[in-house]
C-alpha cells in the first residue's frame, strides 16, 4: 500500500516540481512572489487543449499512451504562447510597477491579474473541467503492490528530461548562466554587462512554459478547470519554499516532498487534511532550517 | 596612448537616488592612464555614490561623465562594460550561487573570444583561484572572494577598473593582501579609481587622491602630500599632524 | 428611499467589519512591514470562538455556553490574540517573505480545521442560531441594523483612536524605525523580534474582533466563508486605500467592498442576456482590473504614507529601464 | 446662440421620440421583479451557471403564457462568487434597492443559510433553494427563526441516503466504498448511507472524504480502495465529482457506480465515459411520472439549443414555478402572498398543474374561476411541509445507451419501511 502512495506521490510531485521551479525563477529574479503564476499553468493547459482540439481531438496514439504526436505539438505550443501571455502580463503591468519598487504592489497586481486571468478562461472556454482525452487509461501492475497509468510515466518521464533540460541550461548555455547571475545578485550582473531586462524577459520565458507544461501534465493526469493553477499555488509556493527560495534544485526537490508528503499522509491521517500537510512540512522544515532545505543562509 | 592620457573624467556632476535631492553636487574627478586615484572623505559625503553614478547605478541630474573621450553620461550599466569600465561593489560583489569559474565567466560576459585565455591570465594572477574553481563563491572566505570579484571585473580587460572599499570588513592582515593585489592588477596596464575608508592603506598604494565632501570634492593632490596634509589628518586621526 | 437606506446600513456594517480588519492589517505591514496573508485564519478564529462561546445548545458540536455577548467577544480577541502568538513566535524570525507564505498556509490549515473537526466547529455545517446583542429590544430589521451600526462605528472609532495614539508614542516610533531598518533599530537596544510579535499580535486581535462582530451580525458561519480570498480583499482594501495610513485604510475598506458587492448590479445592467450566465465571471475581471489600475497609477494608494509601504527588506529590485 | 438652438431641437426631438414610444410603453405591460442568488463563479460555479438556466427557462415560461397578475416576470440575477459574504451582499442589494419579495438561491448551503440569517429571515422576505440540502434548515425552521420565509425545492440529505442504501442492497451489493465530498451535501449524505446501509447487512468498506478543487485525488482513491468494495457511492457535483470518478476507474476500482442527485447529470457521464461505467444507481429526488419533465427536458432543449444534464435545473425552474404561481393564486406580489399561497397551490388537494407554459395558463384560468391547483414540479410533487422542506418519492434513475434516464420510483412508503428499521 505504501508503495503505492509513493508512486501518486511521485507522479503528484513532478508536477509540482516544474511548476515551482518557474514560481522560484520569477521569485528570485523578480523578487516578489507571482499570485498570476498559477494562471499561466491553467493558460497553458488550455492552450494545448486548443491545439489538440484543432487537431480534431486525440485519435491517433503512440503506443500505450492515450494521445498522439499532435499532443507533443500542442504542449511546445502551450508552452510557447504561455510565454507570450507572461511577457504581455510582465510588459503591461510588473514593468511598470517594478520602478515603484514596492514589493506588495506587485504581489497585489499579481493577484488581481490572476483573478482577471482566470476569469477570462471562464469567460472563453467555460467552467466545466476539460479532458484532452475522453478515454481513461486503466492502471498497471509496474511493480508489486504499484499500479500506474502509461500516461503517468510519461508525466514523471517528461519532468525528469525537462529537469535534466534546465539543469543543462542554466550550467552550460550563456543565457543560462547569465540567468543563474541575475538571481543570485542583479545589480552585480548589470555591471558585468549582462542586460538584465534581457535577461527577465527570458526568466518569463523559462517560467511560462515550465508553467505551461505542468498545467499540461496536471490536464492530462487529472483534469482542466480555470482554477487548477490558482489551486495549486500554495503547494507551488510551498514547494519552492521547502526547497530554499531561488534553488532551482530545491524547488525540484521541494516538489517531490510536498507531492509524496501530502500523498503518504493519507496513510495516518484523514484525506481533508491533505493540503495541510504541504504547509505543516513546510513551517516545519523552515523552523529547523529557515533558508530551505538547499536554500544558502540569508544574509 | 601616453601616460597622461585622461581615462575618466567626471564634470560638475550631480546624481543622487531621488530627483531634487542630489548627493553629488557638481563633483569633479580625472583619472589619467596607469594611475591609481583613491577617494576619500567623511562618511555621507558621497563616495560611493560617485562610483555608482559613474558605473550608471545612480541617476544623474546634471554634468557629464566621459571615458576615453566618450560621453556615458546616464548609459545604461550593461552596456558601459564594452566601453572598458569594471566595477567592483564593496559588498556583495560575487555571485554566492556560482562557482569561482562562473563568475568568472560572468564577468565576461560581453565578450566575444578570447575567454579561455584570459581565464588563464585570471587564474596566473590570483592561482589561489585556479584551486577553487569549482567552489560555489559564496562558500570562500572574504579575502578569497575579494579575489574573485578582482578576478571577475577584469575579465574583460577593462582599462578602468574601479573599486568601492576594497578593504572594507576585512581583517588587517587580508587589507595588506588586498592593496597587493590592487598593485598587482595596475602593474598589468589597469587604471584604477577607488573610493577607500582606510585612508592611509589606500593613499600608499596609489598615485593621487581627491577629498570628497557635501557631494562635491575639496582637496586634490599627489597621494604623497595627501598623506602628509594636516587637514587630511584632522579629518581620519582628529589631529593635525598628518596621516603619517 | 428606505431600501436604500436599509441598504447603506448594512452595507456600511460590513465596510466597518472589513475596516477593523484592514486596521489591523497596516499595524501588521503599514507600521511593521509584516507581510501577514493569513487575515482569514485570525477572522475564523473570532468568528468561531465568539459563535462557540455565544450560543445556544446546537446538536453535533460543543458549544452552547450562551455566554452575554461581550465576555463571548473579549474571548474571541483573546483567543486569537493566542493563535497570533503560537504563530508569530516562530515565524517573525524569518524572513518577510517567509512569513508571508508561512501565514497563508496557516489561514487554510484554520479553514481546513473548521470544515473538518466537526465536533469543535460543526464541520461543513457551520454554527448557526448565533445570537444578536439585544436584538429583542427591537421591531424592526431596519431599527436592529441602525443599531448595530452605531455599535460597530463606536468599536471602529475606539480602534481608530487607539491605533492613532500607540503608532505616535514612542512604541510606534519603535515600530517604524524596525520597519525601514532592522539592524539600526536593535543596535539601540529594541529588540526587534519583541516588538514585531506585540505588532503583530495586536493586529491579529483586531482581525479575530471583526471575526466575531460578523459572526453575530451574520448569525451563521461556516467554512466556506474563511476562503483565502478574503485575506486579498483585505489587502486589497490597505493597498488602494494606502498603507501607513489608518484613514486610508478604512477609505480602502469602503471603496474595494463596494467595488466588490455592487460590481454584480453594474455587470448585470451592461450584459446583454444571453451572457447573464459570465456575469460573474465578468465581475471578477472588473475588480481585477480596477486593482490593477489603481496599484499603476496610484501605486501608494489613494491616502499612503509616502515611507509607508516601502519594502522594509533590502531590494535587488531591477530599477529603471 | 447657434448651439442653443441644436440643443433645444434635440430636446423636442428627444420628447417627440418619447411620445411617439409612449403608446408602446403603456401596451408594454408592467413588471414584477423577483430576485435570485446563484453560484456564477467560485467552486461551485460551473454547477451554478447550469442551473442558473433552469431559473430563466420558468421565467420565460411564464412569460410566455402573460406572466404573473398579467406582468412580466422579471429575474434580478446576482452572482454570490459561492462566498457567503458576498452572498449576503447581493441578498440585501435585491431586497433593499430591487425591492423583490422573493430570492431564488442561493445554491450551496453555506451561502443559503447565511442569507437566511442575515437577510431574508429578518428581513421578511421568502427565500427559495434549489439545492441546499443541509439539515441544519429544518433545524433551523423548527426552532421558529426562519418566520415561514424559507422553502426548498429539494428534500434533505436524509431520504436519499435511505434510498441509495436500500436501492444498493437490492441489487446485491455488500461491500461498498463511499467518497463524499465535504461539504454538508456530501457529509449528510455519507452520514444517513453508511447509517441504513449497515442496518440493511451491509458493510461500508471505506468513508473517504475529499475537499474540493484538490489537484488530484489519486490518494483519496486509494484509500477508498482498500477493502476491496463491490461499488463506490460517489457524493459531489461535476466537475471535482468527474475527476473522482475517472480516478477511480484509472485506479483498477470496480465500475459500478452509486450516484446521488449532485451527479445526476449527462455531462458528468460524458466527460466520465459511459462505456467505464458498466453498472450505475442513481437516486434523485423526483418523480418520473410527471408529465412535467418531459416539457422542461423539450422547452429547454428549444431554448438552449441542447437538453439539460443537470441536476437542481429542475429544482431552480421549480422554485421560479412556485413563486409565480403563489403570487397568481394571492393577487399579490408582496413576499407575504408568495409565503401564504405556496402551500396554496402545492400539496395534493386540486388539479394537477404541470411544467410549461400551456399549464401556466390553465392554472391562471383555474385560479380566476376559485379552482384549487397544485403544481406538480419537474422535480417532483412538491408538497412543502411546515419547515418549508418537501418530501417524495425518490426516483431511481440509470444508464441506458449512453444516457441518464430515470426508471423507476422508490415510494414514500418503502423509504419509511427502512427508516423505521432498527
Amino acid at each position: 500500500m505504501i508503495a503505492q502512495y509513493l508512486a501518486n506521490g511521485i507522479v503528484l510531485g513532478s508536477s509540482i516540481a516544474l511548476g515551482a521551479v518557474g514560481l522560484t525563477l520569477t521569485y528570485n529574479i523578480l523578487n516578489f512572489a507571482n499570485f498570476a503564476h498559477g494562471s499561466l499553468l491553467s493558460w497553458g493547459a488550455y492552450f494545448a487543449w486548443l491545439v489538440v482540439l484543432v487537431f480534431g481531438g486525440v485519435q491517433s496514439t503512440i503506443g500505450p499512451l492515450s494521445f498522439g504526436w499532435p499532443f507533443i505539438l500542442a504542449i511546445v505550443a502551450a508552452a510557447l504562447m504561455a510565454s507570450v501571455l507572461a511577457l504581455v502580463l510582465d510588459w503591461l503591468v510588473f514593468r511598470v510597477l517594478r520602478k515603484s519598487n514596492i514589493q506588495v504592489t506587485l504581489v497585489i497586481a499579481s493577484f488581481g491579474a490572476s483573478l482577471l486571468l482566470r476569469n477570462l478562461i471562464v469567460v472563453v472556454f467555460g467552467p466545466e473541467p476539460q479532458y484532452y482525452s475522453d478515454n481513461i487509461q486503466i492502471a498497471q501492475p509496474i511493480l508489486p503492490g504499484v499500479r500506474t497509468t502509461p500516461d503517468e510515466l510519461f508525466v514523471v518521464g517528461l519532468a525528469v528530461v525537462l529537469v535534466i533540460g534546465l539543469h543543462l541550461f542554466l550550467t552550460r548555455t550563456r543565457l543560462g548562466k547569465a540567468m543563474r547571475a541575475v538571481s543570485d545578485n542583479a545589480s552585480l550582473a548589470q555591471v558585468s554587462g549582462i542586460n538584465v531586462h534581457n535577461v527577465v524577459r527570458w526568466t518569463w520565458v523559462v517560467g511560462g512554459s515550465l508553467a505551461a507544461v505542468a498545467g499540461v501534465m496536471f490536464g492530462l493526469t487529472v483534469q482542466i478547470l480555470p482554477d487548477m493553477g490558482f489551486n495549486l499555488l500554495l503547494f507551488l509556493f510551498s514547494a519552492a519554499i521547502l526547497g530554499g527560495i531561488g534553488s532551482i534544485y530545491g524547488a525540484i526537490l521541494g516538489g517531490l516532498v510536498i507531492g509524496i508528503a501530502a500523498d503518504l499522509s493519507v496513510l495516518f491521517i484523514s484525506p481533508a487534511y491533505k493540503p495541510a500537510v504541504a504547509f505543516i512540512l513546510m513551517i516545519v522544515v523552515l523552523l529547523i532550517k529557515p533558508s530551505g532545505i538547499l536554500g544558502e543562509k540569508v544574509q | 596612448m601616453s601616460q597622461n592620457d585622461i581615462v575618466l573624467r567626471v564634470d560638475n556632476v550631480e546624481a543622487g537616488y531621488t530627483p531634487g535631492v542630489p548627493i553629488l553636487r557638481g563633483a569633479n574627478i580625472e583619472v589619467r592612464s596607469g594611475e591609481i586615484v583613491t577617494v576619500l572623505g567623511p562618511n555621507g559625503a558621497g563616495k560611493s555614490t560617485l562610483i555608482k553614478a559613474i558605473a550608471g547605478l545612480v541617476p544623474i541630474f546634471g554634468g557629464k561623465v566621459s571615458l576615453l573621450d566618450k560621453d556615458i553620461t546616464g548609459r545604461p550599466p550593461h552596456t558601459l562594460v564594452r566601453e572598458g569600465l569594471a566595477y567592483v561593489p564593496q559588498v556583495n560583489n560575487v555571485f554566492h550561487r556560482l562557482t569561482v569559474e562562473e563568475n568568472l565567466e560572468m564577468g565576461a560576459f560581453t565578450r566575444k573570444s578570447g575567454i579561455a585565455r584570459r581565464l588563464e591570465e585570471t587564474y596566473a594572477l590570483f592561482p589561489d583561484l585556479a584551486r577553487l574553481r569549482k567552489h560555489p563563491a559564496g562558500k570562500l572566505s572574504g579575502g578569497q572572494r575579494q579575489m574573485v570579484a578582482f578576478g571577475r571585473a577584469l575579465m574583460v580587460e577593462p582599462r578602468l577598473l574601479m573599486l568601492d572599499e576594497p578593504s572594507a570588513g576585512l581583517s588587517p592582515k587580508l587589507v595588506g593582501m588586498v592593496f597587493d593585489n590592487v598593485k598587482q592588477v595596475r602593474d598589468t596596464g589597469v587604471t584604477i579609481l577607488m573610493v577607500e575608508q582606510n585612508a592611509k592603506a589606500g593613499l600608499l598604494i596609489s598615485d593621487r587622491g581627491y577629498v570628497l565632501a557635501e557631494g562635491k570634492e575639496q582637496l586634490e593632490d599627489r597621494a604623497d602630500a595627501l598623506l602628509k596634509n594636516p587637514e587630511v589628518g584632522e579629518l581620519y586621526l582628529g589631529s593635525k599632524g598628518g596621516l603619517l | 428611499m428606505t431600501g436604500i437606506v436599509s441598504y447603506l446600513v448594512f452595507f456600511s456594517i460590513l465596510a466597518s467589519i472589513y475596516s477593523l480588519m484592514s486596521l489591523g492589517l497596516n499595524l501588521q505591514w503599514g507600521y511593521t512591514g509584516l507581510f501577514n496573508i493569513g487575515v482569514v485564519g485570525f477572522f475564523a478564529v473570532g468568528a468561531y470562538t465568539f459563535a462557540i462561546l455565544a450560543s445556544p445548545p446546537a446538536a453535533g458540536h460543543i458549544g452552547g455556553f450562551n455566554w452575554p455577548f461581550l465576555a463571548a467577544l473579549i474571548a474571541a480577541m483573546i483567543a486569537t490574540g493566542i493563535v497570533a502568538l503560537i504563530v508569530g513566535i516562530p515565524t517573525l524570525r524569518l524572513r518577510e517573505d517567509y512569513l508571508a507564505i508561512a501565514t497563508i498556509g496557516i489561514g487554510a490549515t484554520i479553514q481546513l480545521i473548521a470544515n473538518n473537526m466537526n465536533w469543535l466547529t460543526g464541520g461543513p455545517n457551520g454554527i448557526y442560531n448565533i445570537p444578536q446583542p439585544l436584538s429583542a429590544y427591537f421591531s424592526s430589521n431596519l431599527g436592529y441594523n441602525v443599531f448595530f451600526l452605531v455599535m460597530i462605528v463606536v468599536i471602529l472609532l475606539l480602534a481608530y483612536w487607539s491605533l492613532e495614539r500607540i503608532v505616535h508614542s514612542p512604541w510606534g516610533r519603535v515600530l517604524m524605525a524596525i520597519r525601514e531598518d532592522e539592524t539600526a533599530a536593535s543596535s539601540v537596544g529594541k529588540s526587534g523580534f519583541s516588538y514585531r510579535l506585540q505588532s503583530f499580535v495586536i493586529g491579529s486581535i483586531l482581525m479575530g474582533l471583526a471575526g466575531a462582530l460578523y459572526a453575530s451580525f451574520i448569525k451563521y458561519i461556516s467554512p466556506t466563508l474563511f476562503m483565502p480570498v478574503l485575506t486579498f480583499q483585505v489587502w486589497a482594501m490597505l493597498i488602494v486605500g494606502g498603507s501607513g495610513n489608518n484613514r486610508g485604510a478604512i477609505l480602502g475598506s469602503v471603496l474595494v467592498w463596494a467595488l466588490w458587492t455592487m460590481s454584480g448590479s453594474v455587470v448585470q445592467a451592461i450584459l446583454p442576456s444571453t451572457l447573464q450566465v459570465k456575469g460573474g465571471a465578468f465581475q471578477i475581471i472588473l475588480i481585477g482590473l480596477v486593482l490593477m489600475l489603481v496599484l499603476l497609477f496610484r501605486p501608494r494608494g489613494i491616502m499612503g504614507s509616502r515611507k509607508a509601504v516601502v519594502f522594509a527588506g533590502e531590494s535587488k529590485t531591477v530599477s529603471g529601464e | 446662440m447657434k448651439s442653443r438652438r441644436i440643443t433645444s431641437s434635440l430636446v423636442a426631438s428627444a420628447i417627440m421620440g418619447v411620445a411617439a414610444l409612449a403608446p408602446l410603453a403603456v401596451q408594454a405591460k408592467c413588471t414584477t421583479t423577483i430576485g435570485s442568488v446563484m453560484a456564477l463563479t467560485g467552486s461551485l460555479g460551473a454547477l451554478g451557471q447550469s442551473i442558473a438556466k433552469g431559473a430563466e427557462l420558468a421565467v420565460d415560461t411564464v412569460n410566455k403564457a402573460g406572466g404573473v397578475n398579467g406582468c412580466d416576470l422579471k429575474l434580478s440575477m446576482l452572482d454570490d462568487q459561492t462566498s457567503p459574504a458576498v452572498g449576503v451582499s447581493a441578498a440585501k442589494q435585491l431586497v433593499d434597492i430591487h425591492q423583490v419579495p422573493a430570492i431564488v438561491g442561493a445554491l450551496s448551503s453555506g451561502v443559503s443559510m447565511a442569507i437566511l440569517t442575515s437577510v431574508t429571515a429578518p428581513g421578511k422576505v421568502v427565500q427559495i433553494s434549489p439545492s441546499s440540502t443541509s439539515p441544519s434548515f429544518t433545524e433551523l425552521a423548527k426552532s421558529g427563526k426562519t418566520g415561514g420565509y424559507w422553502f426548498r425545492t429539494t428534500p434533505s440529505d436524509a431520504l436519499q441516503g435511505v434510498a441509495m442504501a436500500k436501492l444498493a442492497r437490492e441489487n446485491g451489493l455488500k461491500r461498498v466504498a463511499v467518497l463524499y465530498l465535504k461539504n454538508p451535501y456530501g457529509e449528510g449524505l455519507a452520514g444517513k448511507f453508511s447509517e441504513y446501509f449497515k442496518k440493511l447487512g451491509g458493510k461500508v468498506t471505506a468513508s473517504v472524504p475529499y475537499n474540493p478543487k484538490q489537484p488530484s485525488y489519486r490518494s483519496e482513491v486509494s484509500s477508498a480502495l482498500g477493502g476491496d468494495p463491490q461499488a463506490v457511492f460517489l457524493i459531489g457535483y461535476p466537475g471535482d465529482g468527474t475527476t473522482v470518478a475517472r480516478e477511480w476507474i484509472s485506479s483498477g476500482g470496480p465500475q459500478t457506480f452509486l450516484l446521488p442527485d449532485g451527479l445526476e447529470s449527462q455531462k458528468f457521464v460524458d466527460d466520465v465515459g459511459a462505456k467505464y461505467m458498466k453498472k450505475v444507481l442513481g437516486t434523485a429526488a423526483g418523480s418520473v411520472n410527471t408529465p412535467s419533465l418531459k416539457t422542461f427536458d423539450s422547452d429547454f432543449q428549444k431554448q438552449f439549443g441542447n437538453p439539460p444534464t443537470q441536476a437542481y435545473m429542475t429544482n431552480a425552474y421549480d422554485a421560479v414555478m412556485v413563486i409565480a404561481l403563489a403570487m397568481d393564486k394571492g393577487h399579490g406580489t408582496s413576499a407575504d402572498t408568495v409565503k401564504n399561497n405556496i402551500r396554496g397551490i402545492s400539496g395534493t388537494a386540486g388539479t394537477a398543474i404541470y411544467a410549461g407554459a400551456g399549464q401556466y395558463e390553465k392554472a391562471l384560468k383555474l385560479i380566476k374561476e376559485g379552482k384549487r391547483i397544485h403544481y406538480v414540479g419537474a422535480s417532483g410533487e412538491l408538497t412543502f411541509d411546515k419547515n418549508g422542506d418537501v418530501s417524495g418519492p425518490m426516483a431511481i434513475w440509470t444508464l441506458k445507451d449512453k444516457k441518464v434516464v430515470q426508471d423507476r420510483m422508490m415510494s414514500v412508503s418503502t423509504i419509511n419501511k427502512v427508516l423505521m428499521k432498527r
